[in-house]
């Protein structure tokens, strides 16, 4: 295997900020020319990692000048390709977005690709300190593209709120790391795994300072009570980075932290699992609250991305022995990558060509203005909402197998009683679409729908709807089932223990 | 012969009402149809029938056979089996025989009395299917088969009632008419399931039933016996299910002939003798069947007794008369029951003609202090009336006397006194009732009206004379033996075990005079009250007897209207107001409570800060507590 | 010695800590923020950390502090702009009593280490040589990445500066 | 005196205070030093292990701390700058401006 | 026959929909398309009809492979039961286009179209989670069709059925998935059909109630039975008269078939041990509802109370345990499904023409429309059970069915008699025959039915009758299969 390939992904995606930092200074480039730029690099990016896609392989490349601080192993390959699509998505549908808001300009996509950068690192970090820069690359690029916009009070508030608290809880994965070096000589993750194997000398340290990690990671993910951010920070934030943060980021960081709890798992679950026990019930209330009573979409989606998050640590308690079931965690994150960007990128869409801010009412008539995109955010909010025939439901009925299949069968149920509700926050976004005549009183423009942010859209409806159904109709038309990404999932899990 | 020919008795009259209903339809959406074609083949079908049960029935009485025709297999499912087979035995030739040439008769009449009415075409539509599902009940080889028939009447006689569909009482009549029966259906349709069930699952058609009614209990019998004389009770109008048959009268009156006198109505009578096997086996419920029919003969004629309406009048008089049949074949005289059937289809039927002939005439007036005072000469219909209710009241030698005797005889044989008692007394009120009605309507003076004579059409003179011929001379046909008879009827249903009748000559001579004397103390009564009745002056409106006991506002308060309180409580308060309410609250409770949780997001980060330490410090004290032995 | 230093050490850090969640005045604040990271700085030096001592001294007090302290006088706060705490000594109160299961499990996590003795010994343990030698060995690349971070953060206070700017210049 | 156990009360010590500085005020420049606090007291630990472990790594990662914290103080000040213009003050409670819109 | 033709059935209509979706806008030409579509499906299913056999089990079965790791299969076939039920949903859908008349825009066509797929791929699963799928997909359709077409509060009362079938349905998920990894557990693959699960052993007794608690409540609200009803009556008055359709007359019986299909094979011993306690709500459900029906002043609310009464009456047949009560029912889902159907799309006719749905202001029809009221009343008739009708023929056998399960409640169980025919009646009364009493009786204005709309329900009528007077061919199709489940799959003495 060429060893350069592996890394030649990161290394294409850290050019292109590069150049797009250097593109920016020149005020002759227009918006479109860093989105093709950007799109160019990554693109590369995942063309690279292609390469390597299925194989089960895990390689700790140039120790001398990386000095095992990150590993490229399947796994790290399988999110890296997450990671870039995902983004690639992003900025594909944003461009009308982006065109629309001036003050997005070239640095904007460089920032983007900082972040991607630091997260493809955290996906292959395989040493805690590098993961922690990782993960403030990335953070802060968040930051700054958050507060991109800083004429906007509620963009600088947001990005303040951000900051404050991910520097506070920064402080505890920190303290974390701290901990298990002074419980073992090491911030290796590979080596601690091999520490708490054979020494049962300073477990309770390495426990406590895995705790504190476990806080930093519960607050990214938005877990009870961690929780009160989300809703600040996505409602503040340019819906792009909403749609970025809640997906992309999201999976970055479970990358990380699955690699870590699925290397550790045999001993740490005893002592976490009623920690998550707890959470995924308080988290699903909290979450399902939130939704119920919001009246804006961003914040609705928001508050939902909490629910989310509580079927995910449902799905980490399910993890099983040496992470039989972290296929679910990972299709699931598969999917709400799908319909989050689909959903978030959707509303983007719309904002950029109405200038409101996007409550149910906004909504109203949707359908009859533009069937295409009511459509297509019908299929993401059916997707969210798990019903069949999207990709929704087969994650949330692979996270819930396995529970019931870990034991887990009143969680389980209390689960599923959040979907039934959660039915209700996205129906009656879809019943404002398609059940009301717009009321609103500009007369109907006409959109121009036939662009990049549209087709991304579809693509993301097609692929939604794809991985919903798979191969039911296979014998109507041939396509790849859906169980190629199960095996996939499954070899990336075995790369961990290589 | 070729037994085929029971299928045809049953699809003459359906194909008339089927050619009709669909000649109607184009009549009424497309184009005109005169009249004629309707009544042709309104009438035409139905005397085929019944050219079709003659041969039948002459056949049978030359070689004595009994005809069965397997048509197809209805349903079969596991171990029960309901062949759509149809059984010619002599008791169901002797049913179909009459019903069709009554049926056929009326059909007749009814040409001259719809004449001109524009659902005339639908009436003879109705008129035929009537026709047809009773012909299917009698002739039915099995209950379920049978059943079909009798709710096909049930329905039929809905629709005639409610023909008149516009005005709202109609449609409320046939309503009640169907409901009511209904209640009786429910009895039979549950005392067949039992009687299936009681048999081992045996066989449901009445000859294996027949055969196998030893296997059963006792109790189970007596239930099944019960509920299936419940299904009586609501189609031949008894005591409590008969309050649908005075309402009934808001049809044409061709309805109500047919209906009350030759058909509908005795089908309950049909059915016991049908089931006589069944209620040789439980004597109790024969006894209590008498009973219920004495009492619902007396209580009917004495609500006759001042009823102002013509067609109600004759409507208790039926209700009456069918009490009688039920104590004939509640004591096991089957055919003395059956016998009175017949005869009083003659006599019922022309009744009713001749009241609808009058109505008719006097511009659709039933009110019969009305009629007496519009009166119009009118000689052939005055003279069948007149036959009628001799017939009716009893006096030898017309048919009702021998009928009639012939079950009073029975009861009294067998030793039955009170019921006896509660015949003769009827018998005189029947008297008293029939000619009040005759006087008031023929022979009040009248000083109002000019006399002027109308034209009674042909087709209603027809059916008449002939039913005159047969309320005059049917009763000879089952003249007992104590007057030189030769019990025809009796021997031609000598399949039902009909009880003998054990009593010396002499006391049947003494019950004969008797009962005629009591019979000419009711005309004499009438006479006395009514010959000379002053027809401006209104007998009195009020009172128990004129109110029928409230018998129907007491059923309204208790079924009617405590069920439609039921219903407005299950829908408003049992669903919207508990079950719908505590859902929806639950969910806005819950919505609500996340509501008031929003105040922990109330945008301060510093709030923020502090959940997430209150958070950490709860798990680092779980975990604390947990690494307490590590 | 060695003990006297650490107890003055350990009197400056908490002093100064203590003294800036209470300061009014941003400015004590710093300054007790500073005495706090001096005193910190102390604690390497007596841990054998002698380049980071440095670092901290000329880096984190001397840059980071001095840009905190120049940054307060740019913003120029008048008294009357702070914000009004009435409540605050209550929720210190109820932070250190929040914070008490954490401390309790951290303490604990420590207590299960050898209790040893950390006197100044003479080595070149934590020398600007031996430190170099691994930073550029085994850390490469994390020393790296922190370039990248600070890129980041670079550009990102540019942009978020530039775009004031440009709304200065609009005014 | 000078055991790990000692210097360890105190990195807890000052952690606690930075914790309870960000949760405690309302000051968003005390808040921020807090942090830096609590930076530091997590330097101070890594030291320490670095000096029980014998084992460079402990001070690096100091060193790299300090450093990040570097790059977050600049976009910190940048923020307070910018929290400061709309504001024209640092109290945290007045930017609570993301309340969200509920539905009543 | 190609052993695809299930599938092919299963998925024209979706097809058509989608191509339909992006190639053409004119409603006319989608109606058109898809009324030939349905003509086309009932064809295939009608060739399926005549060639099916008996006696054989289940048939025309595909089996591939859908997603591996778990054991799910596209696993459909047909047996005597699904059979009946399929040409049921052939017969009623295309007929139906000829009498929707709301049909203005494009996107209801292709939603019914759409519905058809979900319904026909749900009762032709023989995997649970292709079950799952399908159950759930046939929802959107109809909520949207709901949403956007209905009437009065619709916008609630469509978002409150969604949320509470979908409730309903995912217990049964919740119990679908346990059942899976009970299988998993026990013989270490992954399997989710049908027959797999009826070969779990390592289920306790309490467990299996859950459960078939879980499944039943899923059923339960879409029958719906007592007291998971409160949503048919907002329902059934606000929607439009296409979702009302496929409701009652398609959906709400695939609730019943469910319990047939899965509920017995997999449950045994619960089944025939609670059956005592499903046969007692299903006909209280029978009198309560029809009580309930009774003073209804909107017609549309009535009927959805009247629907829900023979639905617990056609569930407590389901749970008589014996030949006679399941054939009755599976039978009377037929005869209840085109009577209540026809019966909807009159109404729909009748709110269109009139304006109104409230039998006080309704009236005087019938001598307006003679057609519709002969029409009308057939198919009130067969509702009301009368014998000579398929009605009767169903309601006959459950009476026997529940006669022998119980005599207390077979005799409880013959009040359907009575109590339907009262509140039907009395409602024909007052809507379609007697001169309206309100605005003095002024005529409203109703036309005929029109020639396309009376050739659509001639077949009905037609079955009616003929499911009435002959109903053993209709009965031979399916019998076997209910004496295989009675005989074969309940435990014996289950059935006395």
């Amino acid at each position: 295997m060429n060893s350069i390939l592996l890394i030649l992904p990161m290394i294409s995606v850290l050019i292109g900020a590069l150049v797009l930092m250097f593109m920016s200074m020149y005020d002759t480039f227009k918006i479109r020319h860093f989105i093709t730029v950007s799109v160019i690099a990554l693109v590369i990016a995942v063309i690279f990692s292609m390469g390597n896609f299925g194989d089960l392989y895990s390689e700790s490349l140039f120790p001398v000048i990386l000095g095992d601080r990150i590993v490229f192993d399947s796994y790290a390959n399988l999110f890296s390709i997450l990671l870039l699509v995902g983004t690639i998505f992003i900025i594909l549908v944003g461009e009308s977005y982006a065109n629309k808001k001036t003050y997005l300009k070239g640095e904007f996509y460089s920032i983007m690709l900082f972040s991607l950068f630091g997260m493809l690192l955290l996906a292959h970090a395989n040493e805690l300190i590098t993961a922690y820069i990782a993960f403030e690359i990335a953070s802060f690029s968040v930051y700054i593209m958050v507060g991109f916009n800083s004429e906007d009070g509620r963009r600088v508030e947001a990005m303040f709120k951000y900051l404050v608290l991910g520097s506070f809880i920064g402080v505890f994965f920190l303290l974390g790391t701290a901990l298990i070096y002074g419980a073992t000589g090491t911030t290796n993750l590979t080596e601690i795994a091999e520490f708490m194997q054979k020494s049962q000398e300073n477990i309770a340290l390495l426990y406590i300072g895995l705790t504190m990690i476990l806080f930093t990671f519960l607050f990214k993910i938005a877990a009870f009570p961690f929780q009160s951010w989300v809703l600040d920070v996505y409602r503040g934030s340019p819906v792009l980075i909403t749609a970025y943060m809640a997906s992309v980021f999201k999976i970055a960081i479970f990358a990380l932290f699955l690699r870590l709890y699925i290397q550790e798992f045999s001993m740490i679950h005893e002592l976490w699992e009623p920690i998550f026990e707890t959470l995924t019930l308080l988290t699903l209330l909290i979450g399902t609250w939130m939704a119920l009573n919001q009246t804006v979409i961003k914040s609705m989606l928001a508050a939902s991305s909490i629910v989310h998050t509580g079927y995910l640590i449902l799905a980490f308690l399910a993890l099983g022995e040496g992470g039989a079931g972290s296929y679910a965690i990972i299709f699931y994150l598969i999917a709400y990558l799908l319909s989050a960007i689909g959903a978030f990128g959707l509303v983007s869409h719309i904002i950029a060509q109405t200038k409101v801010k996007i409550t149910y009412d906004d909504f109203k008539g949707l359908a009859h203005e533009r069937p295409y995109l009511a459509a297509m955010m019908t299929i993401f909010l059916l997707s969210l909402a798990g019903i069949p025939s999207t990709i929704g439901f087969m994650g949330k009925f692979y996270v819930f197998t396995e529970a019931i299949s870990a034991g887990y069968t009143l969680l389980a149920t209390l689960a599923i009683l959040a979907t039934m509700i959660s039915i209700y926050y996205y129906f009656k976004l879809i019943a404002m679409m398609y059940f009301y005549s717009s009321d609103k009183e500009i007369p109907l423009q006409t959109f121009d729908d036939k662009r990049i942010s549209t087709y991304a859209i579809g693509a993301l409806g097609l692929l939604t709807i794809w991985g919903g159904i798979g191969s039911i109709v296979v014998f109507f038309v041939p396509i790849p089932s859906i169980d190629e990404i199960l095996v996939v999932t499954q070899t990336a899990i075995a790369s961990l223990f290589i | 012969m070729n037994t085929s020919l029971l299928i045809w008795i049953i699809l003459f009259p359906l194909l008339g009402g089927l050619l009709n209903g669909g000649f109607y339809l184009y009549h009424i959406k497309i184009q005109k149809i005169p009249e004629l074609l309707f009544a042709i083949i309104g009438t035409v079908f139905p005397l085929l029938a019944f050219v079709f049960t003659l041969i039948l029935f002459l056949d049978m009485n030359e070689h004595g056979s009994v005809y069965s025709q397997h048509l197809f297999m209805w349903l079969d499912i596991d171990k029960l089996t309901i062949p759509m087979q149809l059984l010619g035995d002599n008791l169901s030739i002797f049913m179909s025989l009459f019903v069709t040439f009554v049926g056929t008769l009326i059909h007749l009449y009814a040409v001259a009395y719809m004449k001109d009415d524009e659902g005339f075409g639908k009436f003879f539509a109705y008129f035929n299917l009537f026709l047809a599902s009773m012909l299917l009940l009698v002739l039915a080889d099995n209950p379920i088969i049978l059943f079909i028939g009798w709710e096909g009447v049930g329905v039929c006689s809905y629709l005639l009632i409610s023909f008149y569909y516009k005005t709202k009482e109609n449609v409320v009549a046939g309503n009640k008419a169907f409901l009511v029966n209904r209640v009786g259906d429910l009895g039979f349709l549950l005392g067949v399931i039992t009687l299936f069930f009681a048999l081992n699952e045996t066989g449901i058609s009445f000859s294996s039933m027949q055969e196998n009614i030893t296997l059963a209990s006792q109790p189970l019998l007596i239930l099944s016996g019960v509920l299936l004389f419940i299904g009586a009770m609501g189609k031949s109008a008894q005591i409590p299910l008969y309050t649908w048959l005075p309402d009934a009268m808001l049809g044409p009156t061709p309805i109500s002939a047919l209906i009350h006198a030759a058909t509908m109505v005795t089908a309950g009578v049909y059915m016991v003798a049908r089931f006589h096997f069944l209620y040789d086996a439980i004597p109790g419920v024969g006894l209590f069947i008498a009973y219920v029919g004495a009492f619902s003969a007396l209580f009917a004629a004495i609500i006759a007794t001042r009823q102002t309406d013509i067609k109600k009048i004759l409507a208790y008089s039926t209700m009456s008369q069918l009490g009688y049949m039920f104590i004939a074949v509640g004591l096991g005289l089957y055919s003395s029951g059956l016998f009175h059937v017949f005869t009083h289809a003659f006599f019922k039927a022309m009744l009713f003609m001749g009241a609808g002939g009058l109505i008719l005439a006097i511009h659709h007036e039933q009110d019969i202090f009305e009629l007496g005072k519009q009166r119009k000469k009118l000689p052939i219909i005055s003279v069948t009336f007149l036959i009628g209710v001799i017939a009716i009241s009893g006096i030898p030698p017309f048919a009702g006397f021998f009928s009639k005797d012939a079950i009073l005889t029975g009861a009294f044989s067998g030793g039955h006194y009170l019921i006896w008692l509660i015949g003769l007394f009827t018998a005189f009120l029947t008297a008293f009732y029939m000619f009040r009605l005759y006087f008031i309507l023929f022979v009040a003076p009248n000083e109002q009206s000019k006399m002027e004579t109308h034209k009674t059409p042909w087709s209603i003179g027809i059916p008449l004379f002939v039913l005159a011929i047969g309320a005059v001379f049917a009763g000879f046909i089952n003249l007992p033996e104590v007057l030189g008879g030769n019990h025809n009827v009796d021997t031609w249903l000598a399949q039902l075990n009909s009880t003998p009748l054990d009593l010396s000559h002499a006391a049947e001579y003494v019950l004969i005079i008797l009962s005629i004397a009591v019979a000419a103390s009711g005309i004499y009564v009438a006479y006395k009250r009514y010959a000379n009745y002053d027809l401006s002056k209104r007998e009195t409106e009020e009172g128990l007897i004129y109110n029928k006991f409230y018998v129907d506002e007491v059923y309204n308060t208790i079924f009617v209207k405590s069920a439609q309180r039921l219903s407005t409580f299950f829908s408003d308060v049992v669903d919207n107001k508990i079950i719908d309410a505590s859902l929806m609250g639950l969910s806005k409770g819950f919505v609500a409570f996340g509501r008031g949780l929003t105040f922990l997001q109330n945008a301060n980060v510093r709030y923020y800060a502090f959940y997430m330490l209150i958070g950490m410090s709860a798990i680092s004290y779980y975990v604390y507590m947990k690494l307490q032995g590590v | 010695m060695i003990d006297i230093f650490f107890i003055l050490f350990a009197i400056l850090a908490i002093g100064g800590a203590i003294t800036m969640i209470t300061a009014e005045e941003p400015m004590y604040a710093t300054l007790g923020l500073l005495i706090s990271i001096l005193s910190v700085g102390g604690f390497f030096a007596l841990l054998n950390a002698s380049f980071l001592f440095m670092v901290q001294i000329i880096v984190y007090a001397g840059a980071v502090l001095t840009l905190f302290l120049f940054l307060l006088m740019f913003l120029n706060i008048k008294k009357e702009d702070l914000p009004h705490e009435p409540k605050k000594y209550m929720l210190i109160t109820l932070g250190a009593v929040l914070m008490i299961p954490i401390n309790m499990l951290i303490f604990k996590a420590l207590s299960t280490l050898p209790n040893i003795d950390m006197v100044l010994v003479e080595s070149d343990f934590g020398t600007i040589k031996a430190l170099g030698m691994q930073l550029y060995t085994e850390w490469l690349l994390p020393f790296e990445l922190i370039s990248v971070l600070l890129l980041v953060a670079l550009i990102g206070v540019i942009v978020l500066a530039k775009q004031k700017s440009k709304k200065e210049i609009k005014q | 005196m000078t055991t790990l156990l000692g210097y360890g009360t105190i990195a807890i010590i000052l952690f606690s205070i930075g914790v309870i500085g960000v949760v405690a005020r309302r000051n968003i420049f005390v808040m921020y030093m807090s942090i830096e606090l609590m930076l530091n007291a997590v330097n101070l630990l890594l030291v320490v292990f670095s000096k029980l472990h014998q084992d460079m790594d402990g001070q690096i990662i100091a060193m790299m701390i300090i450093a990040i914290a570097a790059a977050e103080a600049a976009i910190f000040l940048t923020v307070m700058i910018l929290l400061f213009r709309s504001k024209g003050s640092l109290d945290s409670d007045l930017f609570i401006k993301l309340k969200p819109e509920i539905n009543r | 026959m190609s052993a695809d033709i299930l599938s092919f059935i299963i998925f024209l209509p979706a097809i058509v929909a989608f191509i339909l979706m992006i190639t053409t806008k004119d409603a006319n030409t989608v109606r058109n398309i898809a009324f030939v579509t349905t003509i086309i499906i009932f064809g295939l299913v009608l060739k399926l009809y005549l060639s099916f056999d008996p006696e054989a089990g289940i048939q025309f079965v595909t089996n591939n492979v859908w997603i591996e790791q778990y054991g799910i299969n596209y696993y459909i076939g047909v047996d005597g039961f699904s059979l009946t039920i399929l040409m049921l949903i052939a017969l009623l859908i295309s007929p139906a286009y000829l009498l929707l008349w709301e049909g203005r825009t494009k996107g209801y066509w292709i939603n019914m179209l759409l519905v058809q797929t979900g319904i026909t791929g749900a009762l032709l699963s023989l995997d649970m989670v292709l079950f799952y799928f399908f159950w759930e997909t046939m929802l959107l359709p109809i909520f949207l069709i709901m949403g956007m077409f209905g009437t009065g509060n619709k916008i609630f009362s469509t978002i409150k059925v969604t949320v509470y079938t979908i409730a309903g349905s995912l217990l049964m998920l919740i119990a679908i998935m346990y059942l899976g990894t009970a299988y998993y557990a026990e013989f270490g693959t992954w399997s989710f059909a049908i027959d797999s699960f009826t070969q779990i052993s390592t289920l306790s007794y309490d467990a299996k109630l859950w459960l078939f608690l879980a499944f039943a409540t899923a059923f339960a609200i879409k029958i719906p039975l007592f007291p998971f009803h409160t949503w048919i009556t907002d329902t059934y008055t606000n929607a439009p008269t296409g979702a009302v359709f496929i409701l009652s007359a398609i959906m709400a019986k695939l609730g019943v078939y469910a319990i047939v299909r899965f509920l017995i094979p997999i449950f045994p011993e619960i089944y025939s041990d609670f059956s005592i306690f499903f046969v007692c709500i299903g006909i209280f459900g029978l009198i309560y509802f029809g009580i309930a029906a009774l003073m209804q002043n909107d017609i549309k609310r009535m009927f959805a109370y009247a629907s829900a009464s023979h639905l617990s009456f056609i569930t407590a047949g389901v749970f008589s345990l014996n030949a006679y009560g399941m054939s009755g029912a599976l039978y009377l889902i037929i005869a209840h499904a085109i009577a209540t159907g026809g019966l909807f799309l009159l109404i729909g006719i009748l709110h269109r023409e009139t304006g109104f749905k409230t039998i006080s202001n309704l009236g005087g029809i019938a001598k307006q429309a003679p057609i519709f009221t002969v029409i009308f009343a057939i198919f009130l008739f067969s509702n009301v059970g009368l014998p000579g009708t398929s009605g009767f023929t169903s309601e006959l056998l459950i009476i026997f069915g529940l006669y022998e399960f119980h005599p207390v409640l077979g005799y409880i169980s013959g009040l359907t008699v009575l109590i339907a025919a009262s509140f039907m009646l009395w409602m024909f009364q007052r809507a379609i025959l007697q001169d309206r009493e309100t605005d003095n009786g002024k005529d409203l204005p109703m036309r005929d039915l029109k020639i396309k709309e009376i050739l659509g329900l001639i077949p009905w009528v037609v079955l009616i009758f003929v499911m009435g007077l002959y109903p053993d061919y209709f009965i031979d199709k399916f019998e076997p299969s209910v004496l295989h489940y009675i005989s074969d799959i309940l435990p014996s003495g289950a059935t006395k």
